[in-house]
């Protein structure tokens, strides 16, 4: 509860100043800024290729814009590699689906609480002590999380041969798993049927609600952004071209010439 | 002076030896190139050609130790003597049939597995050969001799005599190889980089499936790939088979060959060229220059502690394609 | 008999086909359908129905995941097509377009689209005109034509798989969840270009997909698949009436269009058949 | 149904996370091990212990450590007979130097020594990925043999650069040296197949492992979710060359008891272990050692069959076993392309579901 | 008797004809004479492919079998076994490799070396170099290229005595297995103007060396090749320009025996005879010959002392230290002259390290002994003996007996 008390505070996780990301000519994103308040759902759409998922992979370090920097929780970041920003409990869930496909669905989400284990290799060595003891404690929490995703029947499965959209509840199992403040979620409801997504958005409410995490969510699905979505923030060929709530910018003119089309 | 020209003279014979490697080190290229399968059993399909080449030249009888001692019988020959022309053609039909029984029994079973996977296979080929090539051919040394000519050119000893009052001492074996593999890797790389099939050969390394959806034909492409590789098997098998005879450890090449292959990438033809020569130079240079220092038979880890440093600023090899990552 | 008569005119006739994954893992357990000339015909199903699978044993391609045909037949224009390669099938004119953006890395987009032209026996200047055909359809494609495929955006890789099997010159199409991942104002283009290219050139749709509203604008037949069985089927205008459709697969309740905010409590579906 | 596992049911998670959660694979296991470690030691005579099962247990052994390396962390290596002279040489240099201490604690040091060899040359795998590290790792290989072979403080100076094992004994127990009874040989290596074994089952079932494993499957995505790649990579080359450390020093000092680096630990090795895991199984434990017992055991009963019984000539026998052995890889990769392990596992399944063919 | 042999692997082109000699001799020996004392000898051929795992299983599995010595035809297999054949009591001959110390009887109990070893070898090289400088050599540039093993390293102790005595200048070369590029050696022997080349090869790398040596022009008569770099595989890739290389041997050449008349009449011409026939009389293929006869010797010996046709082990280890050859004896096994006179002693495990040098004529395909048989310098290597052997003997607990 203390959580959601803080989301009223209004105060903003992470604010992206100003980022330029090149990659040789290819101009993926261009002067871009918003922010993301505690305890928000806040969608970023646009067209394909305009730089969505890179935003993504700035904000968990896996590109380095050429300019602009980013704030989390008030403290500007310095530069961090992918893993340490993991650490700052920044999750996320990707666009082509990228699973551990070795391993079984509990595994996986076992992987996401990856930055609570601290057990020494003896320890595991022995399987005794440390080691133990936590694994049984994280096992608790992913089997909460399997509970809350209905995906209880599968946890021993190996996940390469699950159909797509569970392949996608489990991925999000694994980011969820890690308790993050920021979740990060790039197209969770692409090849989903309506019965589907309509599971899939009670899911990220519930997380949104109930756990009080800040929710960055990109989708194609108008319908979903528009229902679901805080703000929403629409970036075209790498720069942003509106920003604001989702009725303000379901009638902005240019994103619709831009990206929704005459149909919506 | 006297040690810049050794340095030089020890350089040129690394640059033909490199073009050796590099002959073997083709071989790997095409087909990693062409299916994503890195063929371990690329050394051993060079002895092989190498012995059916002189199996067939000397008239040897298939596999005569197994009749001999299965049925009793004392088969020695069939006391000819191939005309070398016609032996290099069913050597050479031997190679393609080689290339579509591996295809048939083999490859095509495998579609869509993992390169680690394939890459066993071809260590399973590999072994197969290795006993079926002895056990075809008899496991004792054979001279091959297809009339290349052997032995230090006069020519060249004698010009660079003239203008740097010291010979330079150059096998014409090596200066016969150089020019059969340039020729050999101008072909090459025009037919992959300019050439509908060669296109195609790139789509198959990247992905069978989709390039089944497309209707690439894998089984046809693994077929001409694995031709054109038991024909730079041939190549090789004789450069090297004339050079030190052929026996069991002409195989080892395919050794000499991985450090090239990674300096000059898995999937660049040139590079297997200018990777061959770049280790053929500098193994020979390094073991001349600070070999003896330290010992001493230095040639075995230079290639590949050279390879491996190199790796470390471009883990794609010189020319190879760079790896992909993204999510 | 309705299913004869339907077989009359039939392109592709799949008849009571079972396909086992692993030696182990049954996946379709008898799914019939036929596609006829010239029409679009939409395969629909929640995740893991087995869409992908039977495009798959139509393509060919399931040999290559350890799949295989048990039972059934698979017929194109009248040929038992089940023995035949992938890349025959393509000559034939059947080409399927993978789910999941199948696209070749290293190559560029150009290249990409090259290959798909790969069967092709004409001239240079036709598969050239082609090419700027689907440039044309996909303008974005032009614009990153020089581009390694592998680096370019999801939506990008999609477009670049649509196009390449465009460029064989196809008589059928089977397309896989086309729209997956793309802008809702591609997805519109999409389904205009199939619509296009059903109209003008004459070819045959077969998609599987999700996007259960558009699939049924689109075509004239669908065809419900659930746990690898076929459990509905019939023309598109009947099953967008359908009341059980409507609300498992269009989202909408008696009283239209519900939001995703408020479907507050998990409902379980309703099953067909078990 | 033979097989089965209804009606068990699990009341915690450190029980449902045990190594053998099916009561019946349990049995069968203790089974094994009361064979292995009661009745083996009973009945082995000298051929069996030198040929077949010490030889086994050693290269079970390499397996295990290779398999962790490459099994489970991704990272295909070639370097293994490099490493396993690193062992065999530290152990050779630990037990003349010390004579007093105990060669359990030699072979043990000896390992951690591999280790530290192994992060060495483990540091390239950071940017080296997937063929091209497998043909980096074979620069190790070639400059630590040569290493052995050049320095003579290496091999104590003796005139020909063997290295060959003094007597040590165990509680009394003489485990090295040529006077050794053949059950103590295998014992020790018994032991230490054991202890390893289990601990590579812990290992591979806790965090640490399951950081290796999402670094096999997709090291970006493992990243991204707070995998150190540095940290995962580097610790799969410690560990498994710590195993392939001790398997070199149990190879020179139990097994052979003279060996000389060039022969003992070329390359051949390296690729005898890569085979070892692959027809095992990659990733899985009783795969390392069905792959050990396959490429150990299959040599031998060729050749008995061959030249024992139908008394063929042994050129030709070894000819055949080289056609047969390739034969046999490929045909077990185009049946099962993960391998011997995978194999009993979609058995198991099977008679799980028996009668019913699906 | 087992023979642990290697028809196939990177060495199969040397055991193969080896292995030949050795088989069709005792062959010979039942089909002409019934066996050895009314004994038929049983060969037990075990295939290594010259690998030390092999080899110990071959070992291992035909221990069992009444074995009465072992040849293991390979240096790294014979230092697996002497530990273990003086447990198993067990005799082992290694004729020309292995363990050179082992020539000392009183520590070496089981294991025998005779004619001669690689120390032996060295020293005549040495001597024939000296004889053919007038007994001079000091300053003289000597390069050892040796193949990289323990085997290849064998001589370099003495060479260095050796080197300290006679004043010339020893450059090593190491080249690693299998040897099949050279370049960068012979080019640095062509730098050095090296005046004379000994080699320690073997396999591929004997012949690729010639070819190579030929190529620096460097003088063929210069180069000389220890016993396992003189055979007729290493010089026949190289043609003619392999003319007047030198090895050393310490048994005859060609077919010129009258055994060589008994082997043709009672095996080959009856399609007996292992192999095809066309390796008789090759060096290699006399190297087996010899190793036979020299096991007949001794195991006739052994009956002789014991009295009794079927013999064990132990007493066969007692027909090999006491075996005696000379020139009648030689004789009398068809081999007149074929190889120098020795005896064995307790002591003396191995022989009397007398050899001789022939020489290749490329023209007529054959080889010509060009030497008398030369002795080694027992000065300097019996210390060395001493020494290793000592320190063996110490780190083993061993007492010497005798
Ligand atoms: N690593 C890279 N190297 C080169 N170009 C890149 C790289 N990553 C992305 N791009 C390019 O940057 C642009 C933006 O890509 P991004 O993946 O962010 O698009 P997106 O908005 O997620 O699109 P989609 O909705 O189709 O997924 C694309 O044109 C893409 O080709
Ligand atoms: N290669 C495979 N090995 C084993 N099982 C598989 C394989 N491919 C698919 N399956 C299984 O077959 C079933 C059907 O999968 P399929 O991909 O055909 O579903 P789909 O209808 O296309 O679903 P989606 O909408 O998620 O794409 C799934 O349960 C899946 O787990
Ligand atoms: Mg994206
Ligand atoms: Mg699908």
């Amino acid at each position: 509860m203390e959580q959601v008390e803080l989301a009223n505070k209004n105060d903003i996780v992470m604010d992206i100043v100003n980022v330029t990301l090149r990659f040789g000519g290819v101009k993926a994103l261009s002067h871009v800024s918003f922010n993301i308040k505690r305890g928000e759902i806040r969608a970023i759409i646009g067209p394909n290729g305009a730089g969505k998922s890179s935003m993504l992979n700035v904000i968990n370090g896996f590109y380095t814009p050429q300019e602009g920097e980013i704030w989390f929780e008030g403290k500007r970041r310095p530069r961090l590699k992918p893993h340490q920003i993991a650490y700052q409990r920044i999750a996320r869930t990707f666009q082509n689906i990228a699973l551990f496909e070795g391993m079984t669905v509990l595994d996986n989400m076992m992987t996401g609480r990856m930055i609570y284990m601290k057990s020494g290799l003896l320890s595991q060595l022995a399987w005794w002590g440390k080691a133990e003891r936590e694994e049984t404690e994280n096992r608790l929490v992913v089997e909460k999380i399997i509970d809350f995703l209905e995906i209880q029947a599968i946890r021993k499965t190996p996940v390469g041969v699950l159909p797509y959209g569970l392949q996608k509840r489990v991925e999000l199992g694994r980011a969820l798993a890690a308790e993050p403040l920021l979740l990060l979620l790039d197209e969770p409801m692409a090849g989903m049927n309506n019965e589907e997504k309509e599971d899939m958005c009670r899911f990220i409410l519930d997380v949104n609600e109930e756990l009080g995490t800040t929710i960055a969510l990109i989708e194609h699905d108008m319908g979903v952004v528009m229902d679901l979505a805080d703000r929403v923030v629409v970036i075209d060929h790498g720069e942003k071209i509106a920003d604001g709530q989702p009725d303000e910018v379901r009638n902005d003119q240019n994103v619709i010439d831009a990206y929704l089309g005459v149909s919506h | 002076m006297q040690t810049l020209l050794f340095a030089l003279e020890v350089s040129i014979n690394g640059f033909m030896t490199g073009i050796l490697y590099a002959l073997v080190a083709l071989g790997f290229v095409l087909i990693f190139k062409a299916s994503g399968v890195f063929n371990y059993a690329q050394g051993v399909m060079v002895l092989f050609a190498a012995l059916t080449l002189v199996g067939l030249q000397q008239g040897i009888v298939p596999f005569e130790h197994l009749i001999n001692n299965l049925l009793g019988t004392s088969i020695h020959g069939f006391g000819w003597n191939m005309p070398t022309l016609l032996a290099l053609l069913l050597t050479l039909l031997s190679m393609l049939l080689l290339a579509w029984l591996v295809e048939r029994l083999i490859l095509k079973h495998l579609v869509n597995q993992n390169p680690v996977i394939l890459f066993m296979a071809t260590i399973g080929l590999a072994y197969f050969l290795e006993g079926f090539g002895d056990l075809m051919w008899g496991a004792d040394v054979k001279k091959l001799d297809i009339g290349i000519p052997v032995g230090i050119s006069d020519t060249v000893e004698q010009a660079t005599h003239e203008w740097f009052g010291y010979g330079f001492f150059i096998d014409r074996l090596d200066i016969t190889a150089s020019i059969v593999a340039a020729l050999l890797v101008i072909g090459l790389t025009i037919f992959s980089q300019f050439s509908k099939t060669g296109r195609a050969l790139r789509a198959v390394a990247d992905d069978h499936q989709a390039a089944l959806s497309v209707g690439i034909s894998l089984r046809r492409i693994w077929v001409i790939v694995w031709s054109i590789a038991g024909l730079v098997a041939l190549i090789a098998g004789i450069f090297w088979g004339t050079k030190s005879g052929v026996q069991f450890s002409l195989s080892l090449v395919a050794l000499k060959a991985l450090p090239v292959l990674m300096l000059g990438g898995l999937t660049s033809i040139p590079g297997a060229i200018v990777g061959g020569l770049l280790i053929g130079v500098g193994e020979k240079l390094f073991d001349f220059m600070i070999g003896s220092m330290i010992g001493g038979a230095t040639e075995n880890w230079f290639a590949y502690v050279v390879a491996l440093v190199f790796l470390l600023f471009r883990p794609q090899g010189l020319f190879g394609e760079k790896i992909i990552e993204r999510v | 008999m309705v299913k004869e008569n339907k077989s009359e005119n039939a392109l592709l006739i799949v008849n009571n086909i079972e396909v086992i994954y692993n030696r182990v893992i049954l996946v379709l357990k008898g799914v019939s359908l036929s596609l006829p000339k010239r029409g679009v015909v939409a395969l629909l199903g929640g995740n893991g129905a087995g869409k992908t699978t039977t495009l798959k044993a139509i393509s060919n391609l399931l040999r290559s995941e350890r799949g295989e045909v048990t039972k059934g037949t698979i017929t194109y224009q009248g040929d038992l097509v089940q023995d035949l390669t992938p890349a025959e099938l393509v000559r034939r004119g059947v080409i399927q377009v993978m789910e999941g953006r199948h696209c070749f890395e290293h190559l560029t987009i150009e290249e990409n689209l090259l290959t798909g032209a790969f069967t092709r026996k004409e001239k240079n200047s036709d598969i050239k005109s082609d090419l700027e055909k689907v440039y044309e359809y996909f303008p974005k494609l032009k614009e990153r034509r020089k581009s390694q495929a592998g680096y370019t955006s999801g939506g990008e890789q999609q477009m670049c798989a649509i196009g390449r099997a465009l460029m064989s010159k196809p008589e059928t199409i089977l397309l896989d969840e086309p729209s997956m991942g793309l802008a809702p104002q591609l997805v519109e283009e999409i389904f205009e270009i199939v619509k296009d290219l059903n109209q003008k050139e004459k070819v045959s749709f077969l998609l599987a997909e999700q996007n259960t509203n558009m699939a049924l604008k689109y075509s004239n037949y669908g065809y419900i698949l659930e746990s690898g069985r076929i459990v509905m089927d019939g023309p598109s205008k009947d099953l967008r009436e359908n009341p059980d459709i409507k609300e498992f697969y269009l989202g909408m309740s008696e009283a239209g269009r519900k939001s995703f905010r408020h479907t507050r409590s998990y409902r379980r579906r309703k099953r067909w058949l078990g | 149904m033979f097989y089965r596992e209804v009606g068990e049911f699990k009341t915690s998670y450190p029980h449902d996370s045990g190594s053998f959660s099916i009561r019946l694979d349990k049995y069968g296991y203790y089974f094994i091990l009361f064979i292995a470690f009661v009745v083996i030691p009973l009945m082995i005579n000298d051929y069996w212990a030198s040929a077949v099962l010490v030889p086994f247990l050693v290269w079970a052994i390499a397996s295990l450590g290779l398999n962790i390396l490459t099994g489970h962390c991704g990272q295909i290596s070639l370097g293994t007979g490099g490493f396993m002279a690193v062992g065999a040489y530290s152990c050779y240099k630990l037990m003349t130097s010390f004579p007093d201490l105990n060669v359990i604690f030699c072979i043990i040091l000896s390992g951690l020594i591999t280790a530290g060899v192994g992060i060495l040359f483990g540091i390239p795998s950071l940017r080296i990925k997937g063929f091209y590290l497998a043909v980096a790792t074979l620069a190790s290989q070639f400059f630590l043999v040569w290493l052995f072979n050049r320095f003579p403080w290496f091999y104590n100076y003796s005139a020909s650069g063997q290295i060959s094992t003094p007597e040590r004994s165990v509680f009394g127990i003489l485990v090295t040296g040529p006077n050794v009874d053949p059950w103590a040989q295998y014992m020790i290596c018994l032991l230490f197949a054991f202890g390893l074994a289990w601990g590579c089952r812990n290992l591979t079932r806790g965090s640490l492992g399951r950081k290796w494993m999402a670094t096999r499957d997709m090291d970006i995505a493992a990243e991204i979710i707070g995998v150190n790649l540095l940290h995962a990579k580097l610790s799969a080359f410690a560990i498994s060359s710590f195993y392939i450390g001790i398997a070199g020093a149990l190879f020179f000092s139990v097994y052979l008891g003279a060996v000389e680096a060039t022969e003992a630990f070329g390359i051949n090795q390296s690729f005898l272990v890569l085979f070892m895991i692959i027809i095992g199984g990659l990733g899985s434990i009783l795969g390392s050692f069905i792959g050990a017992a396959f490429m150990v055991l299959f040599p031998v009963l060729l050749k008995n069959i061959l030249v024992g019984w139908w008394e063929w000539d042994a050129a030709i026998a070894t000819h055949l076993e080289f056609i047969s052995v390739g034969i046999l890889i490929i045909v077990f990769l185009i049946f099962e392309p993960h391998g011997l392990a995978q194999l009993w596992r979609l058995l198991k399944q099977k008679l799980r579901l028996w009668p019913y063919p699906h | 008797l087992p023979w642990l042999s290697y028809r196939t692997g990177p060495y199969s082109a040397g055991g193969i004809p080896t292995a030949d000699g050795f088989v069709d001799y005792f062959t010979l020996l039942n089909e002409r004479d019934g066996g050895i004392g009314g004994e038929l000898v049983k060969i037990i051929e075990c295939e290594t492919g010259y690998n030390t795992q092999k080899g110990v299983e071959c070992y291992e599995a035909t221990k069992g079998e009444g074995s009465l010595v072992y040849v293991p035809l390979s240096t790294g297999i014979t230092y697996q076994l002497i530990p273990k054949v003086s447990v198993d009591q067990i005799p082992l001959q290694t004729m020309g490799y292995g363990r050179t110390s082992a020539k000392d009887g009183s520590i070496f109990e089981w294991v025998f070396n005779f004619p001669a070893n690689y120390w032996d070898g060295a020293s005549v090289a040495i001597k024939h170099v000296l004889d053919e400088n007038g007994g001079d050599i000091s300053g003289k540039k000597i390069a050892l290229v040796y193949h990289n093993s323990a085997y290849g390293k064998e001589p370099i102790k003495t060479l260095e005595k050796l080197s300290e005595k006679h004043g010339y200048e020893l450059t090593l070369i190491p080249v690693d297995h299998p040897g099949l590029e050279q370049k960068s050696q012979w080019l640095e022997i062509r730098r050095g103007q090296m005046d004379y080349v000994l080699m320690w090869g073997w396999g591929i790398m004997n012949s690729v060396a010639i070819q190579e040596a030929a190529n620096i022009r460097f003088p063929m008569e210069n180069f000389i090749g220890i016993w396992w770099s003189g055979s007729e595989n290493d010089v026949i890739p190289a043609a003619e320009r392999a003319h007047n290389y030198k090895s050393l041997t310490f048994h005859g050449v060609g077919t010129d025996f009258p055994l060589y008349d008994d082997l043709k009449t009672y095996l080959h011409d009856k399609g007996i005879g292992s192999g095809d026939g066309t390796s008789i009389g090759t060096v290699l293929y006399n190297t087996g010959i010899y190793n036979a006869a020299i096991l007949a010797g001794a195991i006739r010996k052994a009956q002789e002392i014991h009295g009794v046709s079927d013999i064990t082990p132990a007493m066969m280890r007692d027909g090999l230290e006491n075996l005696v050859v000379t020139d009648e004896i030689m004789a009398s096994w068809g081999l007149p002259g074929f190889a120098p006179p020795f005896e064995v002693s307790c002591e003396n495990h191995g022989g009397d390290g007398l050899a001789m040098v022939k020489q290749w004529d490329a023209q007529a395909k054959e080889w010509n002994l060009i030497t008398e048989l030369i002795s080694s310098d027992k000065e300097v290597i019996n210390p060395l003996i001493m020494e290793d052997s000592t320190q063996y003997a110490a780190e083993n607990n061993i007492t010497p007996r005798c």
